[in-house]
Parts: C-alpha cells; structure tokens; sequence
C-alpha cells in the first residue's frame, strides 16, 4: 500500500469516506483490482500533494458505438504503473434510478470481475459511473451490462444521458409521466447518443413539475418541466385541517404573501382561494399546502430550450418554446418524440461546431428559431416585450392577423 | 453693425427673486402637503404658513396672448408669480385659501383645465414635430392636443390608480422620453436615398458611423460617390436622417405610430423600468390620430379597471402578466414583440413560470 | 390667412389649442410677427395635408458664443416665404421654473418685439423656446433677454440646459437644495455649455428625492438624486391619526405591502416602524404618509451616470456611481461641482465623437470609470455581484484588503 | 479475437422492474407526503398505501463493498428496494411503517448519516476531480468529504429556512452547476504554453475559437507554428485546455476557489436564479480546504439566522440586498464583483434604491 498521509485525513469526520473505500478495494488481496486501486491511491495522495491532475485523454470505445466510455492514461504511469489505464463505462440507469438490490449486487459483480470495483451512483448527467478499467476489459465489461439490459450512457457532440424527477412513482406534485417522457426521448433518438455527430452534446432532462428536482432548466438543453392549465385543486375541509393546526398568521405568512403574483386569498370564512388566471403554476402554495392543494386535472408540460452551463458565452438557462403539451395519450408522446427530434435536426443543421442550442438561439435570435421549428409565438415567452425600437415591422398586420386567427376562436370560449 | 455686444455669462437664473414670497420663507422647510381637490395641492411649513398651489394645463407652444392671460389671472387671483412643471402644466400659488376657488374660476373661465394632480393624467410630454424640427415622421403640437382632447376628463379627476405620465415624440430618437404610455413614431422601411444630395452635402463617415446595424456602406451611383443601405440589416431606425438628410426615412405612409407600455422614471416601490412595445402599425393619421389614441384609452381603461392603488401602469402588468396584458387589451401579440436587441435574453421566459 | 382644413379641427375639443395661438399671432396684422405666422400657418398645413416636415437646419448664432440657437430654414420658402427663416433661441429659466408675472411679461414683450411670439414653457431639457424668429433678429433678441438677466442654453455638443423638481420651494420630501446644485454645478460649467467642444451631448438633471420628477435616472447624464443616511423620521401620532381615518387594513394594502423590501411592519400597538437597514429610501410609505412620516436628518444626494434615450445602441438608465454623498456646507456644494466637472473632464477625453457617458460607460466597463474618477466601489452600485466566471482575479487580496482598510473603522461604529 | 458482439440498443432500462411495487402499483396516484422527522419522507397515495423514505448520504464515489453494505441494509428492512437522488443520495423505500425505525438504525450503524430532506443542506453535488478528470483544478470528493464532514449537522436536522443546494466544480467548466452556495475552481493567471507539444499535438484552430474573449493567436516559436496568448485579454478560464493540453491552466498556487451565491434551480416563488461571486483567492488547499469551508459556514449560518421561512439563499439576498449580505458576511466587495461580461448591465443598480 502507497503511503497516503494526506488522503488519511480524509478518513476522519462523520461523512461516509471514499478513501476508506479506495483502500478496502485496495487491500482486497484476491480481487483482479487491488493493484490498480492501490496504483490509484498512489497517484491520488501525488495529486493532493503537487495540487495537480495526472490523467489525459485518449480513444477507448466498444465495439458498434462512438461514444459513452471516458478514456483515462496516466501521466504518471512510470510511477503508478497498474492504473496506467483508468477509463470510466458511462451506463444509463432504469429511469428515476431505481434499483432491486437484486440488480446492484449484479452491477457490482460485473464490476468487480472487469473493473476497478468503484462505482458512482451517479453522475451529474445522471449515469451510473464504472470507475476504472484496462482498455482491455472495456469490452468485456460492457458486453456484461449489456446483457444484464444496461446500455451505454452519452459522451461527445452526442445526446447525453438523460435524468428524470421521482416523480409520478412516488410524488403527488407530478403532472406528467416523466419516465416515459424521457425513454420515449432517449429511446428514440439512441442513434445521436451512441453514435454522436451533432455539433456539440445535447441533454435533454424531465422533471415532473416547477420545482425542477433536476435542474433541468439549467443544465439541459431541452427540458421538459410538468404544469397544468386548468385550475389548482382545493380541498377546502384540507385548508380548515391546516388552519386548525397552524392558525391563519402561519397561512398568511407561509403561503399568501409568498405568492408571487398574490394569487392566493384567505377568506373570511376561512376558505382560500386561487386566482387561477394570475397564478403561475410556481408550486409554492402547493408545497406548503400538499394536503389540501394540488395540481389541476388538465396535465401537461412546458418545453424550455438552452440551457447549460458557462462556456463560451456565459450560463444561459432554458427559454420557455411551448407554454403547455398535454401529455397522457400515446399521440401525446408521439408528438413530444416527433418535437424533439425536429429540434435536434434543427440543432444539427443549424447549430456551430462546439455550439450548444442555446448559444445558437443566442446568435440567430429567438424568433428565427420558432419559425425554424414551426413553434407558435405565445407571451408566455417573454419577461417582457421589446424596450428598443430598432426593429423592422413592416410585417405588422400580417402578423396581428395570425394571431387574431389563432386567438379569435379562444377568445369566445 | 457696430462692434457686436458681449454676451454677459449670466448662465441659470437666481430663482429667489422670482419665487412666490411664501416659498422664499419656507424654502426646505416644508412639513406636509394634501390635495383639497384635483388640481390643487396644499403644502404646510414647518413654520405653519400653508401654500395653496393651483395646477391648469396648457398648450405649452403658447402665443403671449396666452402667456398675458395667464400672468392676468396669476395677478389678479395668485400673488403675482407662477411657474411651469416638468410637464408644461402651469402652477398658481396663493397664501390666501380663499382666493382657491375664483382662481379655479376664472382659469375656468379662460379655457384653461384645472388638473393634472395626484392619480391623474397628466399632460403628456410635447417635443417639436412638423412646427420645428428638421427630422419629424409626425407632429407633436398636433398629437398632444387631439390626444389631451381625448383625456381630458382624466386630467380633471384622479380617478387613475396612481398617475399616469404619457410620452409622445415626432421621430425615433423620441426627445419625449419614456412614458406610462408613450406614442411613438415607427418606421417601417428603410430610407430611400437621394444619391444627388449625398454627394453634395453629406458627410459621409458620420453617417455610415451613426447606424445602429452598421447597414450603411460607401457606393458609387452614376460615377459619383454615395452611400447605400443593406436592408435585410436595416432596422429603420432612422439615425441616418439627422446627420445625412438625403436618407429619406419619412414617409406619409411607411412612417407609423406605435404603443409603448410601462415606461417608470421614480425609483419608487420598484425600480425604474423602460417602456415595452405593445402595438405598432399605426397609421399616421393628422389632424387627430384617432387609431392611436383608441389604443392608448383602451390600454388607459385597463389599467384603471384593473390595477391596485398605487400600482404604476408598468407594476400592474408586471404583476398580471403580459399574457394577460394582451388577453385585456385584445391587443395581438407577434413576433416583433420579442426583443432581439443586444442583451435581448434578459427579456425571455426563463422560468417555468407560464400563465393560462 | 391661409386656409388650414386640417388644422382647424384641433381648434376644438376642451384642451388649449395651439391653433388658435397660432392664429392669433398670424392676424395680430399691427404686429411684425403676423406674415411670418400667416406662412408658418401655411407650411404647418402643408405638412399635416403631405404628412412630411419641411424644415432644414444650418447655422445660426450670438455672438461670442457656439451654440443655443437651433436654426430652421424652409425647403418650401417658395410657398411660404414668410417664415422661411424660423429660429428658436433656447433660453435657460430661472432654477425651478419660478418667474414673476412681470418677469413673464417682460419676456413676451422682447419676443413680440423681436421674434414670432411663440414661447414653449418649457422644452422637455428645461429651456424657455423662443420659437420662429428670422436670422436678422436672433443677435438683438438675445441682446434683449440677457440684459434682462437670461443666458442661452445649451445645444450641440456640450453641457445642456438642466432642470430640477420643484423640491425644497414647496415640497416636503426634498433631501437638498435642488435649485442651489444646479446653479453650482451649471454656472460652473457654462464654458462648455456656451462654446461646446465635448463629443457629444451631456445633460445633467436634479431631483430632490427617489421619486424623480425631473425623469433624472432616464433622462441625464449625471442624474443628482436626493436621499438620507439616516432612519426615516416617525411622527407616531401622525401614524395614529392615519389610523383613525383609514383603519389598520387601508394601512396595511397601502403601505405595508406596498414596501418593496418589506421594511415597514404596523405593530400591535398601531405604532409604525421601519428597518431602516433594509430600506432603500424608494420614498413610498412617505409619499403616502406624508404627515407622519420623512426622510431622515443625514441628507444629501445619491449621484447615477449614463442615462439616455435609444441612439445608438439602446436606451440606458443612470447608473448608481456615488450611493451617498451629503450636501449641506459650502464644501459639499464645492465637493459637487467638482466631481461634476472631473465627469465631463473624463468624458472628453475618453469617449468617442457623439458617444454619450453612458455608452462610453457600457464600451470601457464600469469599473474603468469608477478607477478612472477614483470613486470608491460599493455594494450599492450592483443590483447583484457578477454570475460571469470569466474575469481575471489576481488582484484579490489587493482590492479586498481596500475594502477592509475602508470598513474597518465603520464595522466599529 | 473472435468476431466481436454487436450491442443490444436497449437504451434506457424500463424503471418497472426495478420499482417498489407500492410506488408501481400507485404510479401517478400520488395525493400528498409529509415528513415524520428529518430523513424520512411519508408518501400516501389516493388507494390509501403509505410507503416511507428514508434517505441516507454516500460518498457517491462507493466501492463495491460500500453498495453491498446498502443493498444488505435494503434487503433486511426495506422490502430490497432503493433509488438514488439526484445528489447521489440513497432512498430505501418502505411499505411496512415498522420498519423505518430499524432502518435508520442500520444505516446509523454502518455510517450512513440519514438526513437530507426538507430544509436541510443535502448532499453536494460531486464532480471528477483528480480521481479522474483529465483538466482539474482541484479535487472533487475530497472536496466534497471536507464540507460535509462540516456540515454534516445541517445534512441530520431540518434547521434550514429552505433547502440548501451546495455544488462543486473542480474546474471552470463546473459539472456541478449553479448552487444555493457553489465551490468553484477560479484561475488567477493565464495558461503557460507548453510550446512544444503545440506543435505536436494541438488542433490549433479549434482552441482559437475555444477563447471566449478571443485572446489566443497563432504565433511561431522556435521556427514552429504554435500559439499565444494576449495576457491583457485573457480571463484565465481554462477554456483553451480541453482542447488544447498544453495551455496549462492548472497551477498549485494560482489556481484559486471562489465561493458564489444564490443559484436556483425551481421556478418555486422566484424565477430560476444564476449563482453570484461573493468570495475569491481562497486558497485551493487539499486535503480539507479550511479557507473555503469557513467561508461556506459563515455564508450558511448567516442565511439561517437572517432568511425568512421558504426564502431560498438567493431570495434571501434579493430581500436583504447585497450591501446587507456583505455586511453580515464580513466578506470584502472589490471590483471583481462588478461584472464585466456580456449583459453585465443588467446587473447594475440603474435606480435611486440604495441601502445604508
Ligand atoms: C462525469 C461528469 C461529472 C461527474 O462527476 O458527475 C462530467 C465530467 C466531465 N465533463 Fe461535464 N460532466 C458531467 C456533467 C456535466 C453537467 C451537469 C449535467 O449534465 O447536468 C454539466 C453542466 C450542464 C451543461 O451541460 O452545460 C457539464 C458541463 C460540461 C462542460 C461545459 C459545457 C458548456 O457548454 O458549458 C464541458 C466542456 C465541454 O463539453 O467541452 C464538460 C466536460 C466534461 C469532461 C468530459 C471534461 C473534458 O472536457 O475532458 C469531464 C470528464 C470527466 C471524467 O473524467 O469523467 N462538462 N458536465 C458528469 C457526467 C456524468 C454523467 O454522465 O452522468
Ligand atoms: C410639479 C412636479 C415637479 C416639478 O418640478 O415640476 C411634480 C410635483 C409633485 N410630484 Fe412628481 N412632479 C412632477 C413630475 C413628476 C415626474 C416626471 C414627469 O411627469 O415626467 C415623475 C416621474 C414619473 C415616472 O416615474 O415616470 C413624478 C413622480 C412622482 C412620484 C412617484 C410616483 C410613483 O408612485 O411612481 C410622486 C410621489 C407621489 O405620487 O406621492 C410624486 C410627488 C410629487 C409631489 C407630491 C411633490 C410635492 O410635494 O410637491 C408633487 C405633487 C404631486 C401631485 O400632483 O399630486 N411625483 N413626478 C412635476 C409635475 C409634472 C406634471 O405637470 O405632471
Ligand atoms: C426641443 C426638444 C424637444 C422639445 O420640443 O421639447 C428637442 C429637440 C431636438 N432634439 Fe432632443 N430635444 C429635446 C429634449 C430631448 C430629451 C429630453 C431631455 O433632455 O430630458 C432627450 C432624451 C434624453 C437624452 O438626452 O437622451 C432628447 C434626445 C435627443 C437625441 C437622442 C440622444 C441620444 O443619445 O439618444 C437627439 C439626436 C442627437 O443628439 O443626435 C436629439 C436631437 C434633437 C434635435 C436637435 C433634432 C436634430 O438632431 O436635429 C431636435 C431639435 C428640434 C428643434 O427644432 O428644436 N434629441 N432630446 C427638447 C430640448 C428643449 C430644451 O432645450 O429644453
Ligand atoms: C429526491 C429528489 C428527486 C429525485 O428524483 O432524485 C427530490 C425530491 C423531492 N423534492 Fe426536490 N428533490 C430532489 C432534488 C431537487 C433539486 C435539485 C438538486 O438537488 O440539485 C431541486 C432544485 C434546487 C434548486 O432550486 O436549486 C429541488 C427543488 C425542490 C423544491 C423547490 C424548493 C424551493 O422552494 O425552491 C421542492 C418543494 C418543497 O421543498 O416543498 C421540492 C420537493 C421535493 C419533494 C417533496 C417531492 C416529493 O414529494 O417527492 C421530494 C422530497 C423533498 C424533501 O426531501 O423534503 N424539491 N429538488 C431530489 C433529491 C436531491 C437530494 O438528494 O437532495
Ligand atoms: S420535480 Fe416536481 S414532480 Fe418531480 S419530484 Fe420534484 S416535486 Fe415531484
Ligand atoms: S402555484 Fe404559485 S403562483 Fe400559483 S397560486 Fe400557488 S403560489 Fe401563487
Ligand atoms: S422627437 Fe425627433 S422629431 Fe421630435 S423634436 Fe425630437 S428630434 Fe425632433
Ligand atoms: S434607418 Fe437606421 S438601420 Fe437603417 S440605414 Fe439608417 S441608421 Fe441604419
Ligand atoms: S423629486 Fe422628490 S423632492 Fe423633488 S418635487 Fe418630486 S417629490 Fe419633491
Ligand atoms: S422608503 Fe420605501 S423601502 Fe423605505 S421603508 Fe418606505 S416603502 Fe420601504
Ligand atoms: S468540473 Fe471540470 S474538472 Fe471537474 S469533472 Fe467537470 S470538466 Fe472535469
Ligand atoms: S484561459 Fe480562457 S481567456 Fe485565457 S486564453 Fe485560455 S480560453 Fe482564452
């Protein structure tokens, strides 16, 4: 075992260690990996005490696929010599993670046989991280998973992994069926994940409803956020309990002045209401108010577009591009898969080398790409309208009529 | 000519000598004020003294017949001494409360609204137009009139939910400033070239200079050096036409109106905001404007039905939403609504925040 | 007369028409004025019938100085050769905009004499206009105004008229004495404003508190905006006296939540207090409460930079530059003008031709500026601290140790 | 080698199989949750099932044996059912309410902190660092180790005014996202070129238009084309190293850590917020970071003893202001807060509002 004094004293403190783990894999004496972990800790404690990285890339793949393993060489394999080869096997976990220990037990048996025994449960991008392998065994370890029914995760100018919310298996807030959003998506379009060529990556991420438990309107560039357009449900015999238990200074203070529109209103009679037409499906009240208040009956989802993070032209989060799609029948997510694929082709065609969607909406404005996609104007788009004058409008009454067309039927509603 | 007079550098004028005697006493020293009724204000001194100061419209381009009845009034009913607001509007103080009510009268009497205070319309802000200026698409004597006209009832009463400060401006460089509602011209095609005149007179690096869009380039028409204008690039912005006339931007028909919506200066309650484009397209119509100023009443009568006191028109839609600001207003929403100058992505959705 | 169809129209309606003063003028046949105003008539007819301005500019002015005069010739002379010359003298009012009868009358009688008789109170920089006189007469009507104690105001490229509210002559939230700093500060530019030679426009404008009457914020390029250090002044039985009036809910819809960083809180006791830390001095629960409530004793002004309307490269507002600074003494009016002057100093020498502050500002950065005047950072100037990654940090320690050198003493107080 | 296999396109696995079958049974029935005490969530479906969660931190990175220890865990008391969270957090899920007790017990036996729910600080979003990226700055799970074991008490009890959402990055490019607090690598000088791998191995081009800021130019040195750098420009982001290995970014010294403040992702109350630089220079000191982690707990603490129910960190500052947040922080504002990027405006206080 290498000498690690300062990696030790991350074995201290209360939180769960990862160098007690890297040494348990380093000192299991019979397993295929202790040389390459002890290798690892070595290279590691270096790194800790030069403040430097060692690792550089390199082409390590499986056979039939462009991408979804990271390539790992050693810069300092003269001195650490056994985890010469590092490479990680980027794998897609079942939607919303969820595992029988069944399968865990097999995931680290494949792992153990073909890896480096180190597992991260999971990446930001939401993959199952297979730590440390030998070119050599890249194969074989994939040929395992694959047969187990894993498949290889996203890398590269590709469709990424994707990540879904709990969501509907467990969590009332949920407007849509997330984890069938997101295998319609990624299912459908596995050919731009497993052999990438767009002209930089592309995520896509699902979350169930406003509270975005995965970032996805800041790390993905589309995401697919659950909202309702009919009214906010109230039960109001919920809304006494509430009142009964916490009294109305707790309501007022906790769910009324917090709305941001000031949809909310106690009444006299102790009922709340809901302005449904000022209120912007921002979860809050539902929230606090989860026995009593809950998302309308009429489900759906709101597509954002462009998020990511800093380089180069500074963090973009996702802009609004459809204000609702219903998504409950098979059409439903027929139509969602067909969307995303025209905006994905749309980013292909249209989109830079190292661009990402939102850097090329950045550049070609966001008009140009609605009409590219065919997605209808909504104000749900904007913050606000223009504030400066410089624009040509001699388009004006062809484009009042469009929305006087589309807005006359609503209007008689 | 005789060897020319030396101008005297006097430069702003001492204020005190003009000021009314009252004011001169309590000068910083003031403790409160009420409106008794519209158009009037009463201030209180720490002192004790009480000022009463009567607010009347104008035509502000006034002939000194105007300007001699209104200094008759001030003499006979205000102490002598007026002054004029940022809007044009001219105040009458009195220290004697009962002089309030014959002054109402007689300013009544000529002709002149007494308003303008508190939650009212004030008198919109007048720049130059066709009566002066070398660059207008429309005038402004001409839009204000018609337009107050429309409003007057609104500067009588304070029956706004808060005031309500309209701008209107005679080209896009828009001297009028930011409004509640502002009335602006919009053009909407790009200049037609007088490639006889460039020659002669224009300056031309200026100009190629001074376009937003840099859609201007240096060409040669007939052998002779002139400019021409990329217009797939060209925002008809008009920033061409002052320094290099023969870029005929003004047309009676290309050259529109447009409505914009929630302009705020006071840094009061929220910060201070830009007006927002709401509705273009306009005709510009002399000698009333009547497309326009439908518009603006309906956009008006919105606000008044639907804001909360206090909430400038820019608050009120910001709370409501611009989705709802058009469903309101039945105003359409297109895509020049959308923002596409620089830093244009501040004024997305980028939220999941979405209003039905 | 000429006949004006369209224009008489605007003869009706309750609002002061124009057009009738026009008229007037243009049949007051004893007058030198009434041609010039009959083929002003005219040529304005001409221009509602054709919807297209016929005036053109040139050069016209006083002797001894380079600008104030805003020269209009006729490009349909041939029609209307009666006002084919139709200057405006720009004339700077008294501070405040306070004048005598006999100082207005004064004013007519020079403008009758020596021009068209059409006076504008005011122009939307502040000016009196003297509108329409021929070339001839420009030199004696200016002779005629400044014997009287009036200079011409500014046009072209240098400092131009300035304005302020009302503020300390009559109104009770004015935290200094606007007419006193726009005196100091104008007269103690005038050269620049008389012979301009700046690259542009620079307008600087007054108002005595964060209500801005005078529209500084949007419309100045050095907007003095008055405020106070100090807590908001609390008259509790002027709170009480609202009380009894209006109630504790007319309190609460009007003024509490009104507060945009909720700093106002109505006690049990129907006493008001204000958290004066969190307070930005917006002015509204005083505007409201106008009889119990004021600004604080530490009064003085906040100082924004760069407000303008679109050209070129959008409209910008003031930016905050000096969150604070008192002025009381002498030395604060002097400390004013001084940092009045070093702001058009450094605008001379750093922009570009017609450029204005606020655009040299958004091309060099802010921090350049503030360095370049040696105006001290603070929090007050961000709305929020950069979300960008992208700047060069190496100087850290360096500025926060200023910071803390500047903090220091105070963190003691 | 043998004819190699073709791979099954399987894709994303059916979750199903994998589920609890309370949660396949009530998928999409959901009607409310609460949390009986920190670290456990009670979810009640419409049919009348209750399933209980009880959440546990890892260290994300786990050995096998670490898994197996959690699967033994879930296989005894929770029905051998788990998921991951989306900050690498472990659920068990339980039908039997009986259960949960024992399992928490378990967990707290084999050092598995249960927490993380509701308002407390939950796990830290955990990157590649040193174990195994290949442009570094820093470490990510020592990082991540160091903090918790600080925070460990905030991950245990709910004692937060909202949640707390920490991430890290161990480079520029930040895989960890905005955060509620966001540890992140800043470089303070710019990259030295290796010159000659440059020319070996560079795809020149493609780093050019890597630059943000466009301070990279092709040079010769030596006689051999490489690159350089405009020292004045450059930002020092590292963009250029990815692509290019040579332009070493990378320094034990001057590769700092800046803490920054405020990112949200929810569009709950607020629209989604970037995060905001409130602290830099921190020294980037292995294997506990002390610089940082004081700053991160002076940040917290303030949040927690300031911020109003609900208020997330960012909502908290918007109501507070900056000028407060610094003053309750300690922590020095210099110019480098002043941002400088494009849009920057935007982030400048264009109003009268000041605090003092
Ligand atoms: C492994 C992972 C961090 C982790 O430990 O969890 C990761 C690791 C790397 N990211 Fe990342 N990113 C990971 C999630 C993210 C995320 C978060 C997310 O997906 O939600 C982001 C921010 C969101 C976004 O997409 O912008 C992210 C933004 C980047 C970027 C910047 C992209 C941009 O446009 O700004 C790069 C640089 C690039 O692509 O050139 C990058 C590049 C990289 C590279 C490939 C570095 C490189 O260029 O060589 C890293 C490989 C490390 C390694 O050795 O495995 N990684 N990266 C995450 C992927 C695991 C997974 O598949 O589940
Ligand atoms: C006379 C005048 C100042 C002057 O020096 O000429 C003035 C006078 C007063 N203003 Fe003003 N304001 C004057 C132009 C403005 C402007 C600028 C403008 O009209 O173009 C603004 C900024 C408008 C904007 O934000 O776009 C302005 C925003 C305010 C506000 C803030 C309103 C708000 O809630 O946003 C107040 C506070 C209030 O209403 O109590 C205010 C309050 C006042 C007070 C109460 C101050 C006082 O005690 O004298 C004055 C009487 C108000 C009333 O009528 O009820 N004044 N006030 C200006 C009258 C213009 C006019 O004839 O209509
Ligand atoms: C007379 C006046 C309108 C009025 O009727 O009140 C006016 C009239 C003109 N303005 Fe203005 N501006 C007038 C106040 C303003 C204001 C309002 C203010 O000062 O508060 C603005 C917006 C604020 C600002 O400074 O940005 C304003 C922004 C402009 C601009 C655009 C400047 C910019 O940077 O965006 C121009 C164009 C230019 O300077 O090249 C301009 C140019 C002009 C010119 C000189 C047109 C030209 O380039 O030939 C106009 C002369 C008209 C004439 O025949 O007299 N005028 N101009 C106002 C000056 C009267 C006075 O001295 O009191
Ligand atoms: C398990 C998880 C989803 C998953 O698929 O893995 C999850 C689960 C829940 N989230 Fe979340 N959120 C999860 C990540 C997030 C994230 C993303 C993240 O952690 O990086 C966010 C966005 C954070 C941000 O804005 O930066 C997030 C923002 C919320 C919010 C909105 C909070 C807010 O006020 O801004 C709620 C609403 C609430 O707190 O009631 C919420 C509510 C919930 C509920 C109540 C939903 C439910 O009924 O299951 C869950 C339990 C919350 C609790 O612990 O009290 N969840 N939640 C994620 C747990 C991560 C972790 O281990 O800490
Ligand atoms: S995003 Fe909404 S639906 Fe999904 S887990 Fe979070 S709270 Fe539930
Ligand atoms: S969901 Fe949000 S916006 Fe809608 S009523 Fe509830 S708190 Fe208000
Ligand atoms: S708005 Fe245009 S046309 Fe009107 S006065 Fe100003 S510069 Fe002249
Ligand atoms: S109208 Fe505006 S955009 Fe068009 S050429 Fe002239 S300056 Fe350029
Ligand atoms: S700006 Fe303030 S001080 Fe000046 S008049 Fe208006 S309310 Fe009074
Ligand atoms: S001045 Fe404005 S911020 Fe200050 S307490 Fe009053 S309302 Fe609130
Ligand atoms: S943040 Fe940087 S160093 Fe860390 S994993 Fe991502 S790319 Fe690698
Ligand atoms: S560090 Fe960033 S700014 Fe500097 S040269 Fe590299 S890419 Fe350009």
């Amino acid at each position: 075992m290498p000498s690690t004094p300062l990696l030790d004293q991350l074995e201290d403190g209360p939180w769960p260690s990862f160098v007690t783990g890297l040494k348990r894999l380093a000192t299991s004496e019979d397993k295929p990996y202790a040389d390459m972990m002890k290798s690892l800790l070595g290279q590691l404690e270096h790194s800790y005490q030069t403040r430097t990285g060692y690792w550089k890339g390199g082409t390590v793949g499986v056979f039939g696929y462009g991408a979804g393993v990271i390539p790992r060489f050693s810069e300092v394999a003269d001195k650490y010599p056994e985890s010469k080869e590092f490479h990680t096997l980027r794998i897609q976990p079942p939607a919303g993670m969820h595992y029988r220990t069944e399968t865990l037990r097999k995931l680290c048996d494949v792992w153990e046989e073909h890896g480096s025994g180190l597992i991260a449960f999971h990446g930001q991008s939401g993959d199952i991280m297979f730590q440390g392998t030998s070119t050599e065994q890249v194969q074989p370890a994939f040929d395992a998973f694959n047969e187990m029914g894993f498949d290889l995760g996203g890398a590269g100018a590709g469709i990424r992994t994707s990540m879904s919310c709990v969501g509907s298996a467990r969590c009332e807030q949920s407007c849509y069926d997330e984890q069938r959003a997101l295998r319609t998506i990624i299912n459908g379009t596995l050919d731009d994940m497993h052999r990438p060529s767009l002209p930089y990556k592309f995520k896509f991420k699902f979350s169930g409803c406003a509270n975005d438990c995965v970032n996805a309107i800041h790390r993905s560039d589309m995401a697919i956020i659950g909202t309702w357009r009919d009214d906010i449900k109230i039960d109001q015999e919920g809304i006494k309990a509430y009142l009964a238990q916490h009294g109305r200074q707790w309501m007022i203070d906790q769910v009324v002045t917090l709305c941001p529109t000031n949809a909310v209103s106690l009444k006299d009679d102790d009922t709340l209401t809901v302005d449904n037409h000022s209120c912007v499906r921002c979860m809050h009240c539902i929230n606090v108010l989860t026995k009593a208040l809950s998302p309308g009956d009429e489900r759906g989802a709101s597509i954002l577009v462009g998020g990511k993070r800093t380089l180069k032209i500074g963090d973009l989060m996702g802009i609004m591009v459809v204000p609702f799609m219903r998504l409950e029948s098979d059409e439903d997510f027929a139509a969602l898969l067909d969307l995303a694929t025209r905006m994905v082709d749309f980013f292909a065609e249209n989109a830079l080398d190292h661009e990402r969607i939102g850097e090329m909406i950045e550049r070609i404005g966001l008009v140009n790409f609605l009409e590219g996609l065919g997605l209808e104007i909504d104000p749900n788009m904007i913050a606000h309208p223009r504030t400066n004058s410089y624009v040509r409008t001699d388009g004006w009454e062809a484009e009042a009529e469009k929305w006087t067309q589309r807005k006359g039927p609503q209007a008689a509603e | 000519m005789s060897q020319p007079r030396q101008p005297i550098e006097s430069g702003v004028p001492d204020p005190f000598p003009e000021m009314h005697p009252v004011m001169v006493k309590n000068y910083g020293q003031w403790a409160w004020h009420d409106r008794p009724r519209p158009g009037v204000l009463r201030h209180v001194a720490k002192s004790g003294d009480t000022i009463h100061t009567v607010k009347a419209g104008t035509q502000r381009q006034m002939d000194v017949y105007t300007v001699r009845t209104l200094c008759d009034i001030a003499d006979t009913y205000a102490d002598g001494h007026v002054r004029f607001t940022a809007r044009s509007n001219i105040e009458f103080m009195v220290a004697d409360p009962a002089k309030v009510d014959p002054l109402i009268g007689a300013l009544a009497e000529a002709g002149f609204p007494v308003g303008g205070t508190g939650n009212s319309v004030s008198m919109i802000s007048h720049t130059q137009g066709w009566l002066h200026c070398d660059i207008p698409g429309t005038d402004a004597s001409g839009v204000v009139k018609a337009l107050m006209d429309e409003l007057h009832q609104e500067f009588l009463h304070e029956r706004m939910p808060n005031k309500v400060k309209i701008t209107t401006s005679c080209c896009q460089i828009n001297c009028g400033g930011q409004g509640d509602i502002a009335i602006n011209v919009q053009h909407t095609k790009p200049p037609r070239i007088n490639h006889e005149l460039v020659s002669n007179m224009c300056e031309r690096p200026a100009v190629v200079a001074r376009c937003p869009v840099a859609a201007i380039r240096p060409a040669l028409v007939n052998g002779k050096p002139t400019l021409e204008v990329d217009e797939k690039k060209c925002v008809c912005c008009g920033a061409c036409y002052p320094p290099c006339p023969p870029m005929q931007i003004n047309d009676p028909v290309h050259t529109k109106l447009a409505i914009w919506v929630g302009g705020k200066h006071s840094s009061t309650r929220s910060r201070p905001m830009f007006h927002k484009l709401v509705a273009a397209g306009l005709p510009n119509n002399p000698p009333r404007w009547p497309e326009a100023a439908e518009v603006v009443k309906t956009i008006l009568y919105a606000y008044q039905a639907d804001a909360r006191p206090w909430e400038r028109m820019g608050e009120w839609v910001e709370r409501i939403g611009w989705p709802r600001f058009f469903e309101k207003t039945g105003l359409p929403f297109t895509k020049y609504h959308i923002d596409t100058w620089r830093g244009a992505r501040a004024s997305l959705n980028t939220s999941a925040q979405v209003r039905f």
